[in-house]
């Protein structure tokens, strides 16, 4: 048996297969075994899906040790060791803290460590994408013409909408932006969302036929 | 508040303090510990969330006698072939993973991003919502602005026109969508420091 | 009716290019920037980060611009290798498509001839959520620096604080996403931006692949015949025909 | 002389970040107490409630993209709580996402419903365990209850708990409340909640361009975030963290409307209003014009 046919072509007649089974059932066929194998392919994929994080979790420790055994100047290899013995001591730290607890990850004081450590630097981290938006609006923003004027606009009107020490002066802002939201916002989201959804229909009509090559790699060994 | 949580409420203001941290320093020492700890802490606790996904998804069904759930942890587990020289066996839980994600977008998309969408479109003129014109403009700015996602013809001549129309209509959503993601992340500057200002001195009764 | 426009639409344009009728798309800025965003990193000895965005899954709704983003991490991928650019590969928060970028970035180095400049560890998975994703991408970048960030397909809001790194370290921004909310921020944050269905029309011209933009073309088609069924509908329906009852779902 | 462009010229991102820093821990430091008017959606979310007798069953939709969003969220899910509990109404928290039930359970604690009004686990309230599949999700759980949640969060089997019996479909429910952190979110709780169960009132606490168009329609009230919450706090006279925030977002958004004004003002001071090609936004959006415009 040619290599191709069980290490490219086997997975996309599998692809297309499994593709076809949802879409008879949608559209053509709702029958119970077909309804059946639906549900049946759901849960392996939920499962599948599960096993992938457990890959990812694997290849981000092979990760750190490669890192590791890469890093070529002294100073290197010390910030490597620190941030993969940070990394290392955290996901044993707390890994430890919920197995101690027969709630596990839902015990207290693993709830409130996590919520001190983890969630507090969500947070900061999180805090840092405005200045990102600020600075682009700030330095990119320049009305040149219609196109850019309306985006201009409409965002300075938004935001004055959004500032409650404004709209109490000028409670005319509001039907002015929700104008906005039900009329051009609306026309062009749905416009948006209409090519989007065909250009997601030719790819799924793509890989049906087996002629999508996003989905694999020719690389045959 | 207990000494322990007087602790945490500091610690937990440093630590975000580590992550804001990166707007003015960037990589720091400070920022390197804060994330990594974090990408730590986290991969464990989503370790014991997948382990109990599994639970009830497959090691509980599999031990009723749902013996076909055996196959989907073997196929998925392929993923590891990655690592060795039968690389090209991965390619199998990403062929059942595909299949299942290009059958299931199929249906639903045509149902929520076309029909709905156009049936949005209609009912606006049919409700005459929310008045004559406005109504009227949905119409056009919907079908302008998806000539615009046209892609076989330059967007030149009276084309070209009818495009720029279109590009108005979606200059305005852009400017609405921006505006309002960015007053999200205001919004989350704010909070964060609302509570690095607030939370360490009320945790020491200063409150005011 | 969508479902047999599409099917039709897309069958007849497979079928010319099978006969050699190919259809070519328009040119796409981002795209054709790309090349010297490539140069740029092998200036500089900067990486280039390149993703389909942290929901870019195999098994949900977003599963096409996950493989509209496959298509242009290839594109990408073989330009870096070809001109000696450093690509680090950022995979999804959730890493069904792990394998697939792994043998996507490795297919493109030994494509280009250079199957040693492939390394595992520029592959790159950050944790399994939106957080993980953004802190990850942001300390990398931080820490490394960057010349580039093509991300196409499936972005959140998440993105930004890492969009800000890029920003900061005098790296450009290419790409876009299908998810329309989001769309605004890389209008006003990207250097060459993306809008919803623009991102399958890239995958297409990124693969190189004269059938697939073939295909790819068929979409056209079926937006106005969809065009055509609005007015009808439009005029139809303000005559009094119930057009809504049969447009329920 | 110096001119406006000097000026913003010298404004580097680091400098921007400070001076948006500084203006917005002002009112922080020093609260303002600027003005809170109260939008018709805040009000209409408030009557829904308002409308229900005592003991009526609420399901709640919790849906939160991350961890990092409690403290944003946070104080907008305990004022709504309080209101819920101290109109001795009965919730079922429908968790929908993996961080949703750590935050539910931090938001009964923080909020101290269970000390202030006797709100009891298992009678008055309900947290049920993450329900994954999303869409699938919510319409699993709004068309089979009992089958969705077999056991609350702590693991207490749902034929045990008293506020779950009865509880068959979301037509059981007496309102419905959706919040979510992720946008695509709002689609969802309209189509499956609102739109198979238009008897069942849906109202919101989540932006409200995400579900404008669905709005007085299908979704009956609207709590705008941050603005909503605060609003909300004005209107039930329960002080909370967003009415404070407010006075920061007034002066972080005035501040950055007169910086963009500036730049612009700045900027046709230099070049004139004839288009330059690479220039700010243009470059983004039509970088395609520009080449055709370099060859030319």
């Amino acid at each position: 048996m040619s290599k191709s046919i069980y290490q490219r072509q086997i997975p996309l007649f599998l692809i297309a297969v499994i593709a076809g089974v949802f879409i008879v059932e949608y559209f053509l066929i709702p029958i119970d075994p077909l309804k059946a194998l639906k549900d049946e392919l759901l849960a392996w994929g939920v499962n599948m899906s599960a096993v992938a994080i457990i890959f990812g979790q694997v290849m981000l420790l092979i990760w750190h040790g490669r890192v590791l055994s890469r890093a070529g100047e002294r100073k290197e290899t010390r910030r490597r060791l620190f941030e993969s013995g940070v990394f290392v001591g955290g996901f044993i730290a707390f890994g430890l803290l919920a197995l101690s607890d027969p709630k596990t990850i839902s015990g207290d004081l693993f709830t409130a460590l996590y919520l001190a450590f983890v969630m507090k630097f969500s947070q900061g981290i999180g805090s840092c994408g405005w200045p990102a938006q600020v600075n682009a609006v700030f330095r990119m923003f320049k009305v040149t013409s219609l196109e850019t004027l309306t985006i201009a606009t409409v965002y300075i009107v938004t935001w004055l909408r959004y500032l409650t020490a404004f709209t109490a002066f000028v409670p005319g802002i509001v039907p002015v932006v929700d104008w906005i939201i039900a009329v051009p916002h609306a026309a062009a989201q749905r416009a948006g969302l209409i090519g989007s959804a065909v250009g997601a229909i030719i790819i799924g009509i793509r890989a049906l036929v087996g002629k999508e090559p996003g989905l694999m790699e020719y690389e045959v060994t | 508040m207990t000494p322990a949580e007087i602790a945490l409420v500091w610690i937990g203001s440093a630590i975000s303090l580590f992550g804001l941290s990166f707007i003015w320093f960037g990589d720091s020492i400070f920022f390197a510990f804060g994330q990594q700890l974090y990408l730590g802490a986290a991969c464990a606790y989503t370790f014991f969330t997948v382990w109990k996904g599994l639970s009830s998804s497959a090691f509980t069904p599999i031990s009723a006698g749902r013996v076909t759930l055996i196959i989907s942890l073997i196929v998925g587990a392929l993923a590891f072939a990655r690592l060795t020289r039968w690389r090209w066996a991965a390619r199998y839980p990403v062929a059942i993973l595909s299949g299942i994600g290009v059958g299931v977008t199929f249906g639903l998309t045509i149902r929520s991003q076309i029909l709905v969408q156009i049936s949005g479109t209609l009912t606006n003129l049919v409700q005459v919502k929310p008045d004559p014109i406005s109504a009227i403009l949905i119409l056009i700015g919907t079908l302008t602005a998806l000539v615009y996602f046209t892609y076989t013809r330059e967007h030149t001549g009276n084309y070209g026109r009818i495009v720029k129309i279109g590009r108005l209509f979606l200059m305005a959503s852009f400017g609405y969508i921006l505006a309002t993601d960015n007053i999200l992340h205001a919004d989350g500057l704010i909070t964060l420091l609302q509570n690095l200002i607030r939370d360490p001195l009320k945790s020491i009764g200063i409150v005011w | 009716m969508v479902f047999v426009a599409g099917i039709v639409s897309t069958g007849y344009f497979l079928w010319r290019a099978i006969r050699g009728k190919t259809i070519k798309l328009r040119s796409m800025a981002m795209l054709e920037a790309l090349p010297d965003v490539v140069d740029r990193a092998v200036e500089t000895g900067l990486p280039i980060h390149c993703g389909a965005g942290e929901y870019a899954y195999l098994s949900g709704m977003y599963a096409p611009m996950t493989i509209a983003g496959m298509n242009v991490l290839r594109y990408t991928a073989r330009l870096c290798f070809r001109k000696g650019a450093k690509l680090i590969a950022d995979v999804a928060c959730n890493p069904e498509a792990f394998p697939l970028m792994d043998g996507i970035v490795r297919e493109a180095a030994v494509s280009e001839g250079h199957p040693e400049a492939y390394r595992r560890e520029n592959i790159r998975w950050y944790g399994p959520t939106e957080a993980h994703w953004q802190i990850g991408l942001t300390g990398q970048i931080a820490s490394e620096g960057v010349a580039g960030l093509v991300l196409v397909g499936a972005i959140t809001g998440m993105t930004i604080a890492a969009l800000g790194a890029v920003r900061m370290g005098g790296g450009l921004i290419l790409g876009g996403t299908a998810r329309y909310y989001h769309n605004g921020t890389w209008a006003a944050l990207a250097d060459y931006s993306l809008f919803s269905d623009d991102i399958y029309a890239a995958g297409a011209i990124a693969s190189g692949d004269s059938l697939v933009m073939s295909v790819q073309a068929a979409g056209d088609y079926v937006k106005y015949v969809l065009m055509a069924v609005i007015i009808v509908f439009a005029v139809i329906a303000v005559a009094g025909v119930p057009v809504l009852d049969w447009l329920k779902v | 002389m110096l001119t406006l462009d000097d000026v913003i010229k010298k404004i580097t991102y680091k400098r921007l970040a400070t001076i948006i820093l500084i203006v917005t821990c002002i009112p922080i430091i020093f609260p303002i107490g600027l003005p809170i008017p109260v939008s018709s959606q805040t009000t209409d979310f408030r009557k829904e409630i308002d409308a229900l007798p005592q003991g009526s069953v609420v399901a709640f939709g919790f849906q939160m993209s991350n961890i990092g969003q409690i403290p944003q969220y946070g104080p907008g899910y305990q004022v709504i709580t309080k209101y819920l509990a101290s109109r001795k109404l009965k919730v079922v928290y429908v968790c929908v996402s993996d961080v949703s039930p750590l935050t539910v359970e931090d938001v009964i604690k923080s909020s101290g419903v269970e000390a202030a009004y006797g709100w009891k686990r298992g009678e008055d309230y309900v947290i049920t365990s993450y329900i994954a599949g999303e869409e699938t999700a919510l319409a699993s759980f709004a068309s089979d209850v009992q089958g969705t949640v077999a056991a609350d969060y702590y693991g207490t089997p749902a034929s045990q708990i008293p506020l779950m019996r009865g509880l068959k479909t979301l037509a059981d429910f007496q309102l419905a409340i959706a919040s979510y952190g992720t946008f695509t979110f709002a689609d969802m709780f309209a189509r499956q909640w609102a739109g198979k169960y238009p008897s069942v009132p849906l109202i919101v606490f989540g932006m409200f361009g995400t579900v404008a168009a669905y709005y007085p329609s299908q979704v009956r009230g609207v709590l705008d975030l941050d603005r909503g919450g605060a609003e909300f706090e004005v209107l039930t006279r329960l002080p909370g963290a967003y009415s404070s925030r407010m006075d920061a977002r007034n002066l972080f958004g005035f501040t950055l409307v007169i910086l963009m004004l500036a730049g612009n003002i700045a900027y046709h001071q230099t070049v004139g209003m004839r288009r330059r090609v690479g220039a700010g936004f243009e470059r983004a959006f039509f970088g395609r014009e520009e080449k055709e415009a370099e060859k030319q």
